[in-house]
C-alpha cells in the first residue's frame, strides 16, 4: 500500500487500519481487551459483508427479480425457491427447525454427489493417469535433462505416490493380546510412505510460512510507512 | 478437449460410473463381512486412542469439550471432514450433554451450523429433556474462514475447555487455534482435509489425523459397521489403484501403451 | 408419522444425490437439464444457509450480551458492526467506495494481521518442533522446511550454492509423489463419505 | 442418526440428568440393546423401525449393540417396550453404586442370540471401545484394598491433571514460552524493519521460475483485446502475497487490453478484485472502467456445486453484474455462451481446495481454453501435480510473491510489491535460522537424554 491520497476519509481509514494492525499484533504479547474488541468488529464486518454479497448475488437475482418481473416459468421457479428457502430459513429458530430438514437433506444429497463426481473425475482419474504417464519419455520433465535423470525422478515420484497411498491402509490382522496390526511388509512400505508424507508436509509448512511472512512484511511495511508519513506531516 | 481420457480406451464417464458402482458393491460386500465379524480389524491410530481417552477424562472431570467443525460447507469436498466432526459431536453430547459444562461446537458455515444444532437437539430429544437444549451450544462463530478463526479464539480462551477437537476444514490459521489451546494448557486434537492445515498441524500438535485418517472417525470412534466397511472398501480400491498404476506404468515403459 | 417423515427426508437426499451423480457420468439431455435445475436450487439454498448462519451468530451474541456473560460487551460490538456493515454495504453496493473503505480498512488489516501473528506462531512451533522428540520423520520435516525456506531466499545476491536446486528438486519430485499419494487417499475417503450419504447410512440432516 | 440409544418413555428429565452415566448400564442390558436404530422415533412409539429392513443392509451396526440379534427378533422386541424404569431409577441413585448395579444386571442378563441363547451371565459379544476404561473405575469402589484404592486414585488424579486446563501463565513454563514468542516476534520485526530503514533498493531480482516464464508466454500468445475470465478467489488474510502475485499477471493482461470478466467463489473476492484494479489503475496508469473494460459478475456461492453450475451454464447462473446490468448481451460478451468461449481463464487462490475445485469442476468444460492458476506458496505443492501431469490439467502456474516481483521488475510497472522484497528475504532468513537453532538445541538435548539410557 504505497498510495496515500490524504483526504479526510482516507486519513481516517489509514489511521484505523494502522491501529487495528497494532492491536491484533499485540496478541503476541497476550490476550487483551483491545484485541477482543478488534476481532469482534472483524467477525461482525465479515459476516455482514458475506450476507450482503449473498443478497446481491443470489437472493436478489434468483428470487426477488424473477418474482417481480420474470416470465411465468421464471416466476414459478423463483416462487418454489422462495417457499423452500423459507423452510430452510426456519432452521434458524429451534421450534420451527424441523421444517427445514427436507431442504437440508436436499443440500446434503447434492453435496455428496458433487463431492463423489469431483473426486473421481477430478482427482482420482487424472492423478492415476499422471502417475502412469510418468514413464512417457520424453514428457513430464521436459527434454532438457538426461533420460536417466528423468527415469530416476519418475521412479521417486511413483514410489512416493504408491507408498504414501499404502500408508493409509486401514485393514489389519488380529493378534492375540495385542492391537491388530498390518502385515509386516505393508508396515514397511507405509514407513517409506511416511517419509514422503513428512517431506510433503515440510514443503507445505514452508509454503505456508513464506505466504504468511509476506503478510507480516506487508503489514509492518504499511505500519512503518504510516509512522514515517505521520511524522513528516 | 485436452482432457485425455484414461488410456483413451473407454469413455471417462462410463469408467467413472463403473468405478462408483464398483465402490458401492465393494462397500456392500465389506458391510456383510464386517457384520459377521466380532471386532473391527483395523490398525491402531494413536490419535484416535488419545482422543477417546481425553473425551472420557473430560467427561469424568466435568471439563468442557470444544469441537471445532471448521469453515467448510457441506457442499464442498471439505464437507466430508465436517461430517466426521458431526458424528463425533453426537457422541460427545450423549456422554457429556447434561453435565454442568456441556460440550460446545463451533462452525464457520451456515449449513454445518444448522446440522450441528440438529445433532445436539436430537440427543436431547432422545433423553426427553428437550427443554434443556441450549441453541447456542452449536454456534456459528464467523462466516468467512478468517473471521471463523477470530470468532473461535474467544471460545478456546474463555470457556475453560480441557480438550479442543479441531475436526473439519481449516486453513493454515489452524495454528492460531492450536496455539491458543496451548496457552490455556488444553489438549488439541486436529484433523483436516486441507493438507496445508495438516502440515501446520503436524508442527503444532502431537495429535494429528493425517490425510485419509480423518475420514475414518466413524469407524474408530463409533465402531460403526458401514464406516468400517467403507474403510475396507477404500483399502480394496487402494490396491486396485496401485496395481493399475504399476501395470500400466510398466506397459508404458515397455512401449506397449 | 415421524417415521414416514424420516423416510421422505432420507429419500430426498438419496434421490437428488443419485440424479446429480449419474448426470456427472452419463450425458443424457433430460438428465442434464434436471441436474442443472437441481444444482441451481442448491446454490440458492446454500446462500440462504449463510443467512441462517448470520442469524445464528446474532442469536448467540445477543444471548451472551443479554445474560451479561463475560465478554458480553464485545458481543454487542459484534452485532453493531454487523448491522452497520449490512446497512452501509447494502445501501451503497458491495463495490462502492464506502464498502471498499470498510473492506480495506477493517477486514484487510485485521485478517492480515492475524496472519502476521500466525507467522510468529509458526516460527515458534518450528523452533520447538524437535522438543517433542527426535525421530526420522520430525527430522526430515524440519530439514525440508529449512531447505525450502532458505532455498527460496537470496539476500544481496547471496545464496547458498546448490540449495535452490535442492529446493526445486524436493518440491517437484518427492513432494509431488507424497502429495499425489495423500490426494488419492483423500479422494478415496471423500468418495466413501459421499457414498455413505447416498446409501442413506450417514444422515447428517435432521429428521 | 441411526445409531442412537433411545431412552425409556418413562425416564423423567431429572432422572435422565445422568443419562450419560447410565447409558452404558442401559445399553448393556439385553432389553435396551435393540433400540440402537430407533432414534428417529418418538419415545415409546410403536412400530418405530419401519425402515429397519433397509437399515439392515445399509445401516450401521453400532458399538452400542451388545448382543447380536437377528432382524426378526428386533422387530418382535420393538413392540414390547421395555418398562424397566424401576431398574433405571435404582441405577440412577448415585454415581458409583450405579455402575455396580449395572454390572450386576449384566451378569444376570440372558443371551438372546447365538449358540448361548437363554444362558445367563454371558459376556457381551462386543464392548464399546469408548467405555473400555470404565471397569477400572468400578473396581475402585468394589474389590480393592485401601492401599490399592489410594494408588488407583492417585493414578486417576495424575491422568486427570494432565488435561485439566490451567490458567494462562501459571508456571514458569508458560511464562518462558511467552518470552520465547515475544523474542521471536522482536527478531522478526527487526529483520523486517531493518531493510526498510536503510532503504535497500529492491534491485535483486527473485529467481525466475520456468513456470512463470511459460505463463507469461501463454499470455503473450493471446491476441490483444481478448476476453478473459478472471477469478479472484482469495481470502483477505493472504491478500498481501496474492495481490502481489496476481497484480503482475493482471498488469500484463491490462497492457494487452484484455477484457476482464471478474468472478469469485469467495464473498469478499469481488471487492478484492475491484481493489486490485483500482491499485493497478493508479500505479500502472490504466483506465480500466467497469463495463467498458471489465465486468464484475460478483460472487458464485456454493463452492464446487456453484462452480460446476457456473461452468455448465454461466449465463443463467450469473445473469447480472454487481450493478444489476444484464451483461451477457453487451458487445464484449455476446459471443460467449460457455466457458470454452473465453480466450483464457485465470484463477487466483491461496487455497489448494479451491484450486482443486476449479480444476475438477471447471477445467473439463473449458475445451481448448487454457487456464492459468495464480496460487500462494502454500498451495503450490498441491497444484503442481495438476500442472506436472501429462496431459497437463492446467496450462500455466504462477506461484507466490517472488514471481510477482519478477513480473513487476520486468514490466517496471505498479510499485505494488517491490518495496518489501528485501524485508521478506531477511525475515525469512532470520526465521529459518531461528528454527535451525531451535532444532539443533532440542536435537542435542534429546540425544543427551537418550545416552544415559
Amino acid at each position: 500500500m504505497s498510495v496515500f491520497d490524504l483526504n479526510n476519509l482516507d486519513l481516517l481509514g489509514t489511521v484505523l487500519s494502522f491501529g487495528l494492525t497494532l492491536i491484533v499484533f499485540s496478541f503476541i504479547f497476550g490476550d487483551n481487551l483491545l484485541f477482543r474488541f478488534a476481532i469482534h468488529v472483524f467477525v461482525g464486518v465479515a459476516a455482514g459483508y458475506a450476507a450482503v454479497m449473498t443478497w446481491y448475488n443470489v437472493l436478489l437475482p434468483e428470487i426477488a427479480v424473477p418474482i417481480i418481473g420474470g416470465s411465468q416459468a421464471e416466476r414459478f421457479f423463483a416462487l418454489l425457491a422462495l417457499v423452500l428457502s423459507t423452510l430452510l430459513f426456519m432452521k434458524a429458530f429451534p421450534r420451527l427447525s424441523g421444517w427445514g430438514s427436507p431442504v437440508v437433506a436436499y443440500l446434503v444429497g447434492v453435496g455428496a454427489a458433487t463431492v463423489i463426481g469431483g473426486a473421481v473425475l477430478g482427482t482420482l482419474f487424472p492423478q492415476v493417469l499422471a502417475s502412469i504417464n510418468l514413464f512417457d519419455f520424453p514428457g513430464s520433465f521436459g527434454n532438457s535433462s538426461p533420460v536417466w535423470v528423468q527415469i530416476s525422478n519418475a521412479v521417486v515420484i511413483l514410489v512416493g505416490t504408491i507408498s504414501a497411498l499404502i500408508f493409509f491402509h486401514f485393514g489389519a490382522r488380529n493378534r492375540h493380546d495385542r492391537h491388530p496390526e498390518r502385515a509386516a511388509w505393508i508396515s514397511a512400505v507405509a514407513r517409506i510412505g511416511q517419509i514422503f508424507i513428512a517431506i510433503t508436509f515440510g514443503v507445505l509448512f514452508a509454503g505456508v510460512y513464506i505466504a504468511s511472512m509476506t503478510a507480516f512484511v506487508e503489514r509492518m511495511t504499511f505500519s512503518a510507512n504510516f509512522i514515517l508519513l505521520f511524522f513528516q506531516l | 478437449m485436452n482432457y485425455v481420457y484414461l488410456l483413451n480406451i473407454v469413455d471417462n464417464g462410463i469408467l467413472g460410473l463403473g468405478f462408483v458402482l464398483l465402490f458401492f458393491f465393494v462397500m456392500i460386500i465389506s458391510a456383510i463381512i464386517v457384520r459377521r465379524r466380532d471386532e473391527p480389524l483395523l490398525r491402531e491410530i494413536s490419535t484416535y486412542s488419545k482422543l477417546k481417552r481425553s473425551i472420557n477424562l473430560a467427561v469424568e472431570s466435568g471439563q468442557r469439550l470444544h469441537l471445532s467443525l471448521g469453515s467448510g460447507g457441506i457442499n464442498y469436498m471439505q464437507g466430508g471432514s465436517a461430517l466426521a466432526g458431526l458424528s463425533l459431536l453426537k457422541r460427545l453430547y450423549r456422554m457429556a450433554g447434561l453435565s454442568d459444562r456441556p460440550p460446545v461446537a463451533t462452525s464457520g458455515d451456515g449449513t454445518i451450523g444448522v446440522l450441528s444444532r440438529d445433532s445436539i437437539r436430537s440427543v436431547y430429544d432422545e433423553v426427553g429433556v428437550r427443554e434443556e437444549y441450549e441453541p447456542t451450544s452449536g454456534q456459528v462463530s464467523g462466516l468467512t474462514p478468517g473471521s471463523y478463526i477470530a470468532g473461535t479464539l474467544p471460545v478456546i480462551l474463555d470457556q475453560q475447555v480441557s480438550t479442543n477437537i479441531l475436526m473439519g476444514h481449516f486453513n493454515s490459521e489452524i495454528a492460531l487455534l492450536a496455539d491458543a489451546s496451548e496457552r490455556r494448557g488444553s489438549l488439541t486434537v486436529a484433523g483436516s482435509d486441507n493438507i496445508a492445515a495438516q502440515a501446520v498441524g503436524y508442527a503444532s500438535t502431537e495429535n494429528l489425523l493425517v490425510g485419509e485418517e480423518l475420514y475414518a472417525s466413524g469407524a474408530y470412534i463409533q465402531a460403526n459397521t458401514m464406516h468400517i466397511a467403507s474403510l475396507h472398501a477404500q483399502d480394496f480400491l487402494r490396491w486396485a489403484i496401485v496395481s493399475v498404476i504399476l501395470v500400466a506404468g510398466a506397459l508404458k515403459l515397455a512401449g506397449v501403451l | 408419522m415421524r417415521q414416514l417423515r424420516t423416510s421422505i427426508v432420507v429419500a430426498i437426499a438419496v434421490i437428488t444425490g443419485i440424479i446429480v451423480l449419474v448426470g456427472y457420468f452419463i450425458e443424457l439431455p433430460v438428465l442434464e437439464n434436471l441436474r442443472i435445475i437441481l444444482l441451481h436450487y442448491a446454490v440458492i439454498f446454500i446462500a440462504v444457509a449463510l443467512i441462517v448462519g448470520v442469524v445464528n451468530l446474532v442469536q448467540v451474541h445477543w444471548k451472551k450480551f443479554q445474560n451479561r456473560q463475560p465478554g458480553g460487551v464485545y458481543s454487542l460490538i459484534l452485532i453493531i458492526s454487523l448491522l452497520v456493515t449490512i446497512i452501509v454495504v447494502g445501501y451503497f453496493g458491495p463495490t462502492s467506495t464506502p464498502s471498499l473503505w470498510i473492506f480495506s480498512n477493517i477486514q484487510i488489516p485485521v485478517a492480515s494481521s492475524l496472519i502476521a501473528v500466525l507467522t510468529v506462531v509458526l516460527t515458534y512451533t518450528g523452533v520447538r518442533l524437535l522438543k517433542r522428540g527426535l525421530n526420522l520423520f520430525s527430522l526430515l520435516f524440519m530439514a525440508t522446511v529449512l531447505i525450502v525456506i532458505l532455498g527460496t531466499v537470496s539476500f544481496q545476491g547471496f545464496r547458498i550454492p546448490g540449495l535452490s536446486e535442492l529446493r526445486t528438486w524436493i518440491t517437484q519430485v518427492p513432494a509431488v509423489g507424497g502429495a499425489r499419494g495423500i490426494l488419492l487417499g483423500v479422494a478415496l475417503g471423500t468418495i466413501a463419505t459421499g457414498m455413505r450419504i447416498l446409501m442413506g447410512s450417514d444422515r447428517p440432516y435432521g429428521r | 442418526m441411526s445409531d442412537d440409544i433411545k431412552p425409556n418413555n418413562e425416564t423423567s428429565p431429572e432422572d435422565s440428568k445422568e443419562f450419560h452415566k447410565s447409558e452404558e448400564v442401559k445399553k448393556s442390558t439385553a432389553e435396551q440393546s435393540f433400540q440402537d436404530n430407533s432414534s428417529d422415533n418418538e419415545p415409546g412409539q410403536e412400530g418405530k423401525n419401519t425402515d429397519r429392513l433397509a437399515d439392515a443392509i445399509l445401516d450401521d451396526k453400532t458399538s452400542d449393540d451388545v448382543v447380536e440379534k437377528s432382524p426378526v427378533q428386533d422387530s418382535q422386541e420393538d413392540r414390547e417396550e421395555p418398562a424397566d424404569d424401576q431398574s433405571d431409577r435404582e441405577v440412577e441413585d448415585k454415581d458409583q453404586p450405579k455402575h455396580v448395579k449395572g454390572e450386576q444386571e449384566d451378569d444376570t442378563s440372558e443371551e438372546q442370540a447365538g449358540p448361548l441363547v437363554g444362558v445367563e451371565g454371558v459376556l457381551p459379544a462386543e464392548l464399546d471401545p469408548f467405555f473400555i476404561h470404565e471397569p477400572v473405575k468400578r473396581s475402585i469402589k468394589l474389590q480393592v484394598t485401601e492401599a490399592q484404592k489410594t494408588q488407583a486414585l492417585l493414578l486417576d488424579q495424575m491422568i486427570k491433571g494432565e488435561i485439566e486446563p490451567q490458567p494462562e501463565v501459571t508456571g514458569s513454563k508458560s511464562a518462558s514460552n511467552n518470552i520465547l514468542r515475544i523474542g521471536i516476534a522482536i527478531f522478526l520485526l527487526v529483520s523486517i524493519l531493518l531493510p526498510l530503514s536503510t532503504r535497500v533498493p529492491a534491485s535483486i531480482t527473485p529467481p525466475i521460475s520456468r513456470d512463470s516464464v511459460s505463463a507469461n508466454q501463454l499470455i503473450e500468445n493471446i491476441s490483444d483485446g481478448a476476453t478473459v475470465l478472471l477469478s479472484v478467489d482469495y481470502e483477505p488474510g493472504l491478500s498481501a502475497e496474492m495481490d502481489a502475485a496476481l497484480a503482475s499477471v493482471v498488469d500484463r493482461m491490462m497492457m494487452k487490453d484484455f477484457y476482464l470478466v471478474l468472478v469469485s467463489t469467495v464473498p469478499t473476492g469481488p471487492v478484492q478484485a475491484e481493489r486490485l484494479l483500482m491499485y493497478l489503475n493508479q500505479g500502472g496508469g490504466y483506465q480500466y472502467e467497469s463495463s467498458e473494460n471489465y465486468t464484475n459478475l460478483g460472487y458464485i456461492p456454493g463452492g464446487p456445486v456453484g462452480l460446476l453450475n457456473f461452468a455448465e451454464a454461466p449465463r443463467q447462473v450469473m445473469p447480472y453484474d454487481l450493478d444489476g446490468n444484464a451483461v451477457w448481451y453487451s458487445p464484449h460478451l455476446q459471443n460467449i455462451s460457455s466457458l470454452s468461449d473465453f480466450d483464457l481463464v485465470v484463477v487466483a487462490t491461496e487455497n489448494p481446495d479451491r484450486a482443486r475445485s476449479w480444476v475438477e469442476q471447471v477445467q473439463p468444460k473449458l475445451g481448448n481454453t487454457p487456464i492459468i492458476l495464480v496460487v500462494s506458496r502454500q498451495a503450490e505443492p498441491f497444484v503442481r501435480p495438476y500442472y506436472g501431469s501429462e496431459p497437463s490439467q492446467i496450462q500455466g502456474l504462477v506461484s507466490g510473491f517472488g514471481v510477482g516481483a519478477f513480473y513487476l521488475n520486468s514490466n517496471a510497472q505498479a510499485g505494488f510489491s517491490s518495496m518489501y522484497w528485501s524485508s521478506l528475504n531477511l525475515a525469512l532468513i532470520v526465521g529459518g535460522l531461528l528454527m535451525l537453532i531451535g532444532a539443533v538445541i532440542y536435537a542435542g538435548k534429546s540425544l543427551n537424554t537418550r545416552k544415559p539410557e
